[in-house]
């Protein structure tokens, strides 16, 4: 099932490569994150699905939407040819692929993400921390302040661009009066 | 007062079934938020009559079971338009008046006709809807239909 | 048996993902990210009464939800963003 | 009674991906974006709802099912508010509906 949702995957990928609307490359997007959020919950990683479908599918929609605003809905044809970016694409591609080679085999019970911490959560964390979920206790108790920090700083950088824009609107408003 | 109440329920009734926990601080954390939701709705002057709609609920319970058989029907209409090699549509614009007078009664309206497979409420005015269906006696039976004196008598006294 | 089901929300999501990447407009295009949303949406139940794990739906709300945010941010944005404006339309929502 | 209800689970899952399926093929058949949005309208209400009725019926009374339920209602408000809105923004940006009297035979792109 899973190969099947990624063929999908990658045909949605070459639709969003061909495509020179830049609002049926968000749409395509949508699709992409809804697809790809599947997949996670079918590898059993709920939480992590849950974040791809609500800034996935959800935020990065409207976000997306909001830049398209600002600028056109037509992608410009290239005038030179992007060699040198997709040299480096290539690059990077081809770095993370070697990289992931070095990972221990899935789901492999001795690898070091099982071994070292991974157990103490698992068996203790209800007791230490009385919160029924795991993945709830390591971030809201065991990385308290790490979650606070990210919080803020998220929560900052939200208010922030939504200040920016604002003015930007109806700045623009007042022009075209 | 009353629809802060309601509201206040519903958020509460929303946060246990998410929750699915039912120890004492996190049922006394959740009807905390749940009533500090309904306080911020308050202040921010979107809790009335219109968007909480508890004076309906009554009789929502005669009108949902037949609009389901409702749907059902058109959707095994539409199926076999769908299924059928020749593909027989005759896709209509039709325009009409509805008959209700309060906002909740004609956004039900509009909301029926378009759950039902095979029409769709394009525009919903005051006075005038416009739908659009797959086939033409499916688009023209919306008009003076069954459903439109169903929402009516729903709607009841405004 | 849920596995009958999946298989068929399968072959739904990719005829919906067919007329996704055909198009031809925009609209197209969102209808069927409107379908996918709804499919995989319930794909996902199934998925969790597949594996024995039916606590899976809290995010199938939350896919319900965004499917809906989502389709009315594309929407709004069609009637007030750059593809021009409509002069006469009142927004309602 | 307990191989009743399954029974009965069983064909509503079983219709309700047939009826998923149904919707989604009238996606591809149909000639134009309007008529095309009746047969997505199939998936969203008779597809969905069935498959989540048989599983409601699969997780007996339980708190799954609650979330079952409020997951119907959900689409049962949310979808045909979600489609009205796509067909009123595809009128007003001027896509004209293909309507019965003009020649069948012309494919509008």
């Amino acid at each position: 099932m899973i190969d099947v949702l990624l063929t999908m995957m990658a045909v949605v990928v070459f639709a969003m490569i061909n495509q020179r609307n830049l609002f049926a490359v968000v749409v395509l997007g949508g699709i992409y994150s809804f697809l790809m959020a599947t997949v996670l919950v079918a590898l059993d990683a709920v939480d992590v699905a849950m974040t791809e479908a609500s800034v996935g599918a959800g935020l990065s929609t409207v976000l997306l939407l909001g830049a398209l605003y600002l600028t056109k809905g037509e992608e410009v044809t290239e005038v030179r040819r992007p060699l040198i970016a997709l040299a480096v694409s290539i690059a990077v591609g081809a770095a993370l692929v070697y990289g992931s080679l070095g990972l221990p085999a899935f789901s492999d019970p001795q690898a070091p993400i099982h071994t070292h911490v991974v157990p103490r959560y698992l068996n203790d964390s209800p007791k230490e921390t009385g919160v029924p979920n795991v993945v709830t206790s390591v971030l809201a108790s065991y990385r308290g302040f790490d979650t606070l920090g990210e919080t803020t700083v998220v929560f900052t950088s939200g208010a922030g661009v939504i200040a920016l824009l604002r003015r930007r609107r109806r700045s623009r408003e007042e022009s075209e009066k | 007062m009353i629809y802060g109440l309601s509201l206040s329920a519903c958020l509460f009734a929303f946060w246990l079934l998410l929750s699915g926990y039912f120890e004492a601080f996190l049922v006394a954390a959740g009807a905390g938020s749940s009533v500090a939701v309904a306080l911020f709705a308050h202040r921010m002057k979107v809790l009335d009559r219109e968007g909480h709609p508890i004076h309906l609920s009554l009789r929502a319970l005669t009108y949902w079971p037949w609009l389901g058989i409702e749907i059902i029907k058109s959707a095994w209409n539409v199926s076999r338009i769908i299924l059928d090699p020749k593909l027989p549509i005759s896709p209509t614009l039709v325009r009409f008046k509805p008959s209700q007078r309060t906002i909740v009664g004609l956004v039900t309206h509009a909301n029926s006709i378009t759950l039902t497979p095979g029409t769709i409420t394009v525009e919903a005015n005051e006075g005038e809807f416009l739908v659009h269906g797959l086939t033409k006696t499916g688009a023209q039976g919306c008009i003076d239909s069954e459903m439109d004196r169903r929402v009516t008598r729903f709607e009841g006294r405004a | 048996m849920f596995a009958t089901v999946i298989i068929a929300l399968l072959i739904a999501l990719a005829f919906a993902l067919l007329r996704a990447v055909l198009g031809p407009t925009v609209f197209d295009r969102v209808q069927a990210a409107n379908s996918v949303g709804t499919i995989s949406m319930l794909l996902l139940v199934a998925i969790g009464f597949l594996t024995d794990r039916p606590d899976f739906e809290d995010l199938a709300i939350v896919y319900g939800l965004l499917n809906v945010v989502g389709t009315f941010a594309v929407l709004k944005f069609f009637r007030h963003g750059d593809l021009g404006h409509s002069a006469d339309e009142t927004e309602t929502s | 009674m307990a191989g009743l209800v399954d029974i009965a689970s069983w064909i509503c899952l079983v219709a309700g991906g047939f009826f998923s399926i149904v919707g989604t093929i009238g996606l591809n058949r149909m000639p134009d974006f309007f008529t095309r949005m009746h047969a997505a309208s199939v998936t969203d209400t008779l597809g969905a709802g069935l498959v989540l009725l048989g599983l409601m019926l699969q997780a007996g009374w339980t708190l799954v099912m609650v979330k079952l339920v409020f997951l119907g209602l959900l689409m049962f408000f949310a979808s045909p508010a979600a489609a009205h809105a796509l067909a009123k923004a595809a009128l007003a940006r001027g896509l004209k509906p293909r309507l019965h009297e003009e020649d069948p035979s012309s494919k509008r792109s």
